[in-house]
């Protein structure tokens, strides 16, 4: 009888892999090959091209003396952490209300999800304009008689990451809105049903029992968030251009205006290292165990 | 809750029990402390999303004295499409003063074939990790979705290196391969989750049927994942339509982006800024993504649900 | 031929300058194709240079001639213009000649200076100091002095826009004006770390603090628009190099009438010799590197010099053009530069990285208001010190 | 068929009582003017196919659905418009519905704590339930380390724990396999012995229906069809559909025609005729369509005489199922199963002779499917 | 109890014959060197409780999974490494797996068209599919146009047109209502006995197991535990896995120990002796713990004398199942369930007298769980 030797495995599934080539390529050489090479040009002091002249730490010493970079990191960590909350929050609340069997719920959430449709660009561009303290917000009130009022987040050094923030939250929080919408359609009414006959009031019910349920749902939503919050850049060149002074400045403005506007590019490298390596730590690990190996349900 | 029951005395039989008691539906008031509470705060966070669109629209429609005049909110007095006009046709960035329309079609040449190219790679990929799972393709999908992470600043040069060398720099095609491997993370990711959704045993009876990689794919895969494409192209046109950091660094003037066409409109201030051209350029430059998500709000929503949630 | 040029002359007085450019070299039969990007050269720059590097360069470009296209020079992406610069001796209808040094690397000649741009001037509303009642100050500190009294009158006494680079150039100009060309040039020639930290520039420090308590409240972003709280009169001066100049211009007001131009603040009267230039990447394409050359050529034409000039209100790189039409403030600046008042300007001296870094520091301290005076003029030696 | 009236039976004191209940969604009308009371203690199973309405009937119950119409009852108490945790009820859902991220022991302890009981009296009552279903090494467990049937073990521990009057069932044991489904019913049946509590019960399967029920209602689009305790809905199906709906395998029916011959009647059909002399007419017949019903055990293979039927038919398939066999014949042309014990099975193909006592039967009219 | 080894059956040209098969997912084996023959036309159905390798060891035929080990033949071929399509055969599926979007039509026709089959030949087999199936008035529709029956006829359809071999089944009725369930039993045991194909059907229906096989092989834990006819295995379950899982309700075990007294062989659990006289050993028995089995249907309650064996025993519930009736005991501690037909039920808590003859018991090694 014929062979019955398995046969050369780089064969079998031979289109599948073909298939995969754009993917395999783009892991390897632009992700993995992309962030390499950045790596490697962070140990030297180019400027304007990228040159091998090695320079050991340096760029990196640099990095973390630098007080915009310093003001960088702190702007970042705020408004992700903010974000990172009310996004979940704010998201979870509105899909929270939109399920409660609501009429016009279609209108609701179109108008809840379409900012996500525009870009950060629009974004800043719209919330500058309304933010602005003479023909915004503030303007309004004040013209309406309120002449105290004060709410110039743009203008004002110590809240002006908070002005993005909002900006950020107009924009996104659609999204997340409709992610957890999704999680809450697929919890079994029998739950809901349960917790009725038990006597369970609402807002404990959606806080001890279905929060905890949506675990993967939240996931997704951190993914998605936590994402957009590291490469924060359009909506701040948009909204302020890192000002007041250099008040909302983040990384990757930091690492762009370094590369470019600096022409040091291995500054700029030093400085997406140090972004990539703090992504890499709280996401490999993540991902490697939601994704890694694991087994098909 | 409403105490009506009246108590009985023991030993009353069925026959005789109370014909007065509560009957029927229970009442409810259209304005009942949930309801208010609820609409309520549904009507409010309705109108601070509606605020900016309103502002952007109602600016975009008032001459620029007006605007100067002050109130952002005030209806315009005299409703006026000129900005809106410039804003398309004539607006200046340097010498060229054909406002956002030559943008706009630019911005049609790269988000049509990004798009097709960036969900045709995304969804096969999808398919074959979720499918065909090979050794070593989990490997690489981590290593994708790690790469959502990356700022894309890290990438930038990089990119520009590699376009050079295949000869692509500046091209189109070079932008639409950038769209399509910014776009392969999220979107594999989505893929893969619909696709392992489906009843696996559809896959194994088409095998046994014969078809093989490209068969399944296209034949049995592809017509049943109409949502969770519908999810894909609104993320993708938006996306790409939105994008202004590789239409910025990968393209050439006259092939600019709407996106960088307005922000130079935006940004090339001509003694005042215009606000109500800026708003009529902006409101053009998000209508696109607009259109199409309005189009497809309920798929997508349900898309979401298969493809996003049980990750 | 088509060529592709790309700058970042967007506002209204520049477009009309660039127009100038445009117009001339279509006459030679070939085409402008223009590559405008709005922003500044901080946003047009990277740009520029990622086509350049990417291998899909643009027939010419703008830069500041000077250091920014330094090493595109040096790794031989731009064509090498010393055939041209001898055959139509441009080392003797440029003036003044160390223009051309910014052009010049190991002995060849790189670009096509096309202006001179200082950054000295300080403009003044007429307008809103006859509001404050107040005569229109001769000098810098004059124009201190009477803040107070704009201030009373509503008035914003000094603009200054949120973009960083305007904030350091305002520093940069107090320190020409206040502190002289020789601390100047101490500071950012010599590179003198220890200079820097002394009493010399404490004294410029102390101005910026002023202007920075003038500046106070500015709500704009874009040069030009704090210009235009000058040409309404909302704001009583700007510093801001002569570009300035198109906007007043555009506006259609006039020197000595409307707004009053101060060359060195009043105090210190010097141009610096910064500029634009354009640049030629080494092209492949024959048909191309002609029509570069004829652009080389149009762009130092005495006709088109003075045509661009006017409109964009900076001075012309060569002595030997008729500039009738020159508005007031355009005479002073061909006045100084006449009496041979020349200085180099940063974009000679120092590197992107380290005007980065002073950008960085001064829109800082412009919107810092808590920023002392001593930290800033430390973290200022610092960068001198590392400075290259 | 026509539909019948709901039938509408009095008992004193009854436990649960609903009155004209009727509950549309929209223009959709799922249940009709329904009445039932329901005796203190008794064991009521809600019987029917998918759909007819069941899950519903137990929500309007429950009070997790608002009625359209009518009243109910639970202890003598109209608590029509109560809430559900007021009605004294528990329930006890098919999906099991524990709280996923709970150990056993918060899952039965959740409602109680809410409701603000004492610590102490909580883990008295935690105590008692886990020692009646036995899941006391449980307690400390998640809901995901459990088995299925230990899963509706907690379930039903949950309603236990409330010290409730009525349980409500909603198939619970249909997500279980067949041998956790027929232990934990005899579990059921056990716990009903020993609390006596009011339990309504749905489900589809006729087995628990039939093992577990002091009544079973059948119901069939939102109406009860009969409601009566299993063997008189066994053996005496006031329908059609009641009586295809019990049994597995199914009823054999056999379309024909009533008639009277010799004043003696029969069912007759092609050249079958069978004799209804033993048969207990529910009415006084009138000849015409008919259609004879026999239950598969109810028919022998014709070892011998003494049957008033007996006819002979032909072997389709013969299907052994360890304990007994399924023969599937054809009586004429029309289908007909018979079951046996193991030992006398005919091969396939074979023509074998039948006999049954018509006393056994039912006959339905073709009309309207009622029981004549 | 021990592991036993897989049976191997050497069968005269086999249509299907997987020798040593081994596969493992990772470090987790889920099928052990299993050897199975199939003969030509034979119908052998996969048995055992879930996650016992059924459909791995399926989809392993089928080609749908890489072995780690082992061959697989189908018609003498060797086809371990073959792709599915060309290993001539057709596979069913639980859930149906029907293309949605295509008609019924095109679902038949796809692996044909596929394969490049001429469109008249397509025509020609799917009108006959469509005849045996008696399908043909659905062709045009959409699968979510049928019911659960009729997707399920048009998913063998699938296989029935590929004019393969050998048809593989992995619980094809299982997400079937149980009276559809029945019919389309006895559908695939008139289409086997049509086609005289080769079929090997996965199940954990032991109804299913019983009805349709040939053979019989069930399985627990990727090891074939026994394969045989099925009443072969009914009555003689080679160990108490087998007999436990095979019946329903399950076979009684009452724990004991096997005792020679006066020369005959007894087995004892607490004061009850049940003789051992009539009991066929399978080897030479010694004295030691041991497991007593007998079917509940095949313990009658004493209406007489003439068992070897009778006691007493204690009724704890009786639950109707309308044909008969199933009354669970006390015997001594021990649980003990007896089936008998409805006529003659005893009532809950009464004493009741059981007898049985132990010739249709099985008795097991306490150890090891196998045959004695
Ligand atoms: N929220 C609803 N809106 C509209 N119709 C509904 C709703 N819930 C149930 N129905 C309809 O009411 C009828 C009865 O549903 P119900 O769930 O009570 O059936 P059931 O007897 O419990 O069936 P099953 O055995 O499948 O659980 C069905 O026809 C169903 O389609
Ligand atoms: N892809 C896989 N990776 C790891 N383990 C698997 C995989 N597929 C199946 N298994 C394991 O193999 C064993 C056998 O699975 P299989 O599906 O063959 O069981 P089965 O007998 O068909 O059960 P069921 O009756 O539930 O269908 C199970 O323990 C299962 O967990
Ligand atoms: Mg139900
Ligand atoms: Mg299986």
């Amino acid at each position: 009888m014929s062979k019955s030797e398995r046969p050369n495995q780089l064969f079998r599934n031979l289109n599948a892999k073909v298939a995969s080539i754009p993917m395999v390529l783009t892991a390897l050489v632009i992700f993995v090959g992309g962030s390499a090479w950045t790596v490697l040009y962070s140990f030297t002091n180019s400027k304007l091209l990228p040159r091998l002249n090695f320079v050991g730490l340096d760029q990196y010493y640099r990095l973390w003396s630098t007080p915009r970079w310093l003001i960088s990191i702190e702007n970042l960590l705020v408004y992700g952490v903010l974000s990172l909350v009310f996004s979940l929050v704010i998201g979870f609340m509105l899909a929270a209300l939109l399920d409660q069997k609501i009429r016009f719920e279609d209108t609701f959430r179109t108008i809840f999800l379409y900012p996500f449709a525009l870009s950060f660009i629009v974004t800043g561009l719209v919330w500058q304009w309304l933010l602005n303290p003479e023909f915004g917000i503030q303007g309004v009130v004040r013209g309406l008689g309120w002449e105290s009022f004060n709410f110039d987040p743009l203008y004002n050094s110590s809240i002006v990451i908070y002005g993005i923030t909002i900006a950020a939250l107009w924009q996104g929080t659609g999204l997340i809105m409709c992610l957890m919408l999704a999680g809450l359609r697929g919890i079994d009414e029998d739950i809901w049903k349960a917790a009725r006959v038990d006597g369970i009031p609402m807002w404990k019910t959606y806080l001890f029992i279905i929060i905890p349920m949506m675990r993967p749902v939240f996931v997704t939503a951190l993914v998605i968030i936590a994402a957009g919050i590291v490469k924060v850049y359009d909506l701040v060149v948009a909204q302020t251009s890192g000002g007041p002074g250099i008040a909302s400045e983040v990384p990757a403005k930091y690492v762009y205006d370094y590369m470019f506007f600096a022409q040091n590019l291995g500054q700029g490298f030093a400085a997406s290292t140090m972004m990539l390596l703090s992504v890499l730590i709280v996401i490999v690990p993540w991902a490697y165990l939601e994704f890694g190996g694991r087994k098909r349900v | 809750m409403s105490d009506h029951a009246v108590s009985l005395p023991a030993g009353t039989g069925s026959i005789g029990l109370e014909a007065s008691g509560p009957r029927g539906p229970k009442p409810r008031h259209v304005f009942s402390r949930r309801n208010i509470f609820l609409y309520g705060t549904l009507i409010v966070v309705a109108l601070y999303y509606l605020l900016p669109l309103y502002v952007m629209v109602v600016t975009s429609l008032k001459g620029m004295p007006e605007i100067r005049l002050g109130n952002i909110f005030s209806p315009p007095l005299e409703i006026t499409f000129e900005p809106w006009v410039k804003a398309w046709s004539s607006a200046c960035t340097g010498l060229n003063c054909d406002g956002l329309s030559r943008g706009f079609w630019n911005s049609v040449r790269i988000t049509v074939p990004s798009v097709i190219l960036s969900i045709a790679i995304a969804s096969v990929n999808g398919y074959a990790l979720a499918n065909w799972r090979f050794k070593g393709a989990d490997t690489f999908f981590v290593i994708l979705i790690v790469g959502a992470f990356i700022p894309y600043q890290v990438m930038i040069y990089p990119i520009v290196i590699i376009l050079r060398e295949i000869g692509l720099y500046g091209s189109l095609s070079g932008l639409v391969i950038v769209h399509s491997i910014f776009g392969m993370p999220i979107l594999t990711l989505l893929f893969r989750n619909y696709f392992s959704s489906m009843p696996e045993e559809l896959f194994r009876a088409a095998r046994v049927d014969g078809a093989g990689f490209w068969g399944i794919y296209f034949r049995i895969m592809l017509p049943m994942s109409l949502p969770i494409f519908v999810v894909a192209i609104i993320i993708q046109v938006t996306g790409i339509w939105n994008d202004f950091l590789f239409g910025v660094v990968y393209t050439r003037p006259d092939t600019y982006p709407m996106t960088v066409q307005l922000n130079n409109i935006v940004n090339s201030v001509q003694g005042v800024k215009e606000y109500n051209v800026n708003m009529a350029a902006t409101i053009l430059t998000g209508l696109v993504p607009l259109v199409v998500y309005f189009i497809s709000g309920k798929l997508f929503v349900r898309g979401i649900a298969a493809g996003a949630v049980k990750g | 031929t088509d060529l592709e040029v790309t700058h970042w002359w967007t506002s209204g007085g520049e477009a009309a300058a660039v127009a100038e450019f445009a117009k001339a070299f279509d006459a030679t039969g070939n085409r402008w194709v223009d590559g405008a990007i709005a922003g500044s050269g901080g946003t047009a720059r990277p740009i520029m240079i990622s086509r350049i590097t990417g291998g899909d360069p643009m027939g010419a470009t703008q830069f500041n001639h000077g250091r920014q296209a330094e090493e595109l020079v040096e790794a031989g992406l731009m064509r090498d213009l010393t055939d041209l610069a001898t055959r139509d001796k441009w080392t003797e209808i440029v003036q003044p000649k160390s223009l051309l040094d910014g052009c010049t690397l190991d002995g060849k000649i790189y670009c096509v200076p096309v202006n001179i741009h200082s950054w000295q001037w300080l403009w003044l509303s007429n307008a809103a100091f006859e509001k404050a009642g107040v005569p229109v100050p001769k000098n810098w500190n004059e124009y201190v002095a009477a803040a107070p009294a704009l201030e009373k009158a509503g008035i914003q006494p000094l603009a200054v826009g949120g973009q960083p680079w305007q904030a350091s150039g305002a520093f940069d100009v107090l320190l020409t004006a206040v502190g002289g060309t020789d601390t100047f040039l101490k500071v950012y020639r010599d590179k003198d770390a220890e200079f820097a930290a002394g009493p010399e520039v404490a004294k410029v420090f102390k101005a910026a603090d002023d202007a920075r308590k003038m500046a106070k409240n500015t709500n704009v972003q874009d040069w030009n628009q704090a210009t235009n709280l000058v040409i309404t009169g909302k704001a009583g001066g700007q510093i801001m190099g002569d570009w300035a100049q198109g906007e007043f211009q555009v506006a259609g007001q006039t020197a000595g009438k409307d707004y009053t131009c101060l060359p060195g603040l009043g105090l210190n009267e010097v141009i610096a010799t910064g500029g634009d230039a354009f640049y030629f990447p080494l092209l492949q394409d024959a048909e191309k590197s002609k029509a570069q050359e004829a652009l080389a050529e149009t762009l130092l034409d005495p006709k088109t010099q003075v045509a661009f000039n006017l409109k964009k209100g900076s001075l012309p790189v060569r002595g030997d053009v008729d500039l009738e039409a020159a508005n007031d403030c355009m005479k002073k600046g061909l006045d100084i530069l006449a009496k041979g008042s020349v200085m180099p300007w940063t974009d000679q001296l120092l590197s992107q990285d380290t005007q980065k870094q002073k950008e960085d520091l001064f829109s800082e301290f412009f919107a810092k208001p808590d920023m002392t005076v001593e930290e800033a003029q430390k973290r200022f030696a610092d960068i001198v010190a590392s400075a290259d | 068929m026509t539909r019948i009236e709901n039938p509408s039976v009095s008992i004193q004191n009854p436990s649960v009582s609903i009155q004209d209940l009727s509950l549309n969604f929209g223009a959709i009308s799922v249940l009709e003017t329904l009445n039932i009371d329901v005796a203190e203690g008794e064991f009521i199973v809600l019987l029917g196919p998918s759909g007819c309405g069941k899950s519903t009937l137990l929500n309007c119950i429950a009070g997790l659905l608002d009625v359209s119409d009518g009243r109910i009852f639970i202890k003598g108490k109209n608590v029509t418009w109560e809430e559900p945790k007021d009605r004294g009820i528990g329930m006890v859902f098919q999906s099991y519905a524990l709280y996923p991220q709970m150990t056993v022991e918060k899952n039965l302890s959740f409602g109680l704590r809410v409701a603000g009981i004492a610590k102490d009296e909580i883990a008295k009552r935690i105590a008692r339930a886990a020692e009646i279903l036995q899941i006391e090494p449980l307690l400390q467990r998640k809901p995901s380390a459990l088995s299925g049937g230990q899963r509706q073990r907690v379930a039903i521990g949950r309603a236990l724990v409330r010290d409730v009057d009525v349980f409500l069932f909603d198939e619970p044991l249909s997500n279980l396999d067949a041998k956790l489904r027929a232990e934990l019913r005899v579990e059921i049946k056990l716990l009903h012995s020993k609390l006596q509590n009011t339990m309504i019960y749905v489900t589809h399967d006729q087995i628990e229906a039939m093992t577990l029920a002091d009544r079973i209602a059948v119901m069939k689009g939102g109406v009860i069809q009969q409601l009566d305790a299993p063997q008189t809905i066994y053996n005496r199906p006031v329908n059609r559909f009641v009586a295809g709906f019990l049994g597995s395998p199914a009823m054999n029916f056999l379309d024909g025609r009533l008639e009277k011959d010799d004043g003696n009647w029969h069912f007759a059909f092609e050249d079958v005729r069978i004799p209804l002399a033993t048969y207990a007419f529910e009415k006084q017949p009138v000849p015409g369509a008919a259609v004879f019903g026999i239950r598969p055990e109810h028919v022998a293979f014709n070892s011998g005489a003494g049957w008033p039927f007996t006819a002979t038919a032909n072997v389709v398939v013969v299907e052994p199922m360890g304990s007994d066999t399924l023969v599937w014949l054809k009586l004429g042309n029309q289908n007909f199963t018979v079951r046996v014990t193991s030992e006398r099975t005919p091969n396939n193909a074979d023509t074998v002779s039948i006999g049954f006592d018509p006393m056994r039967a039912s006959l339905f009219d073709a009309a309207t499917g009622n029981r004549l």
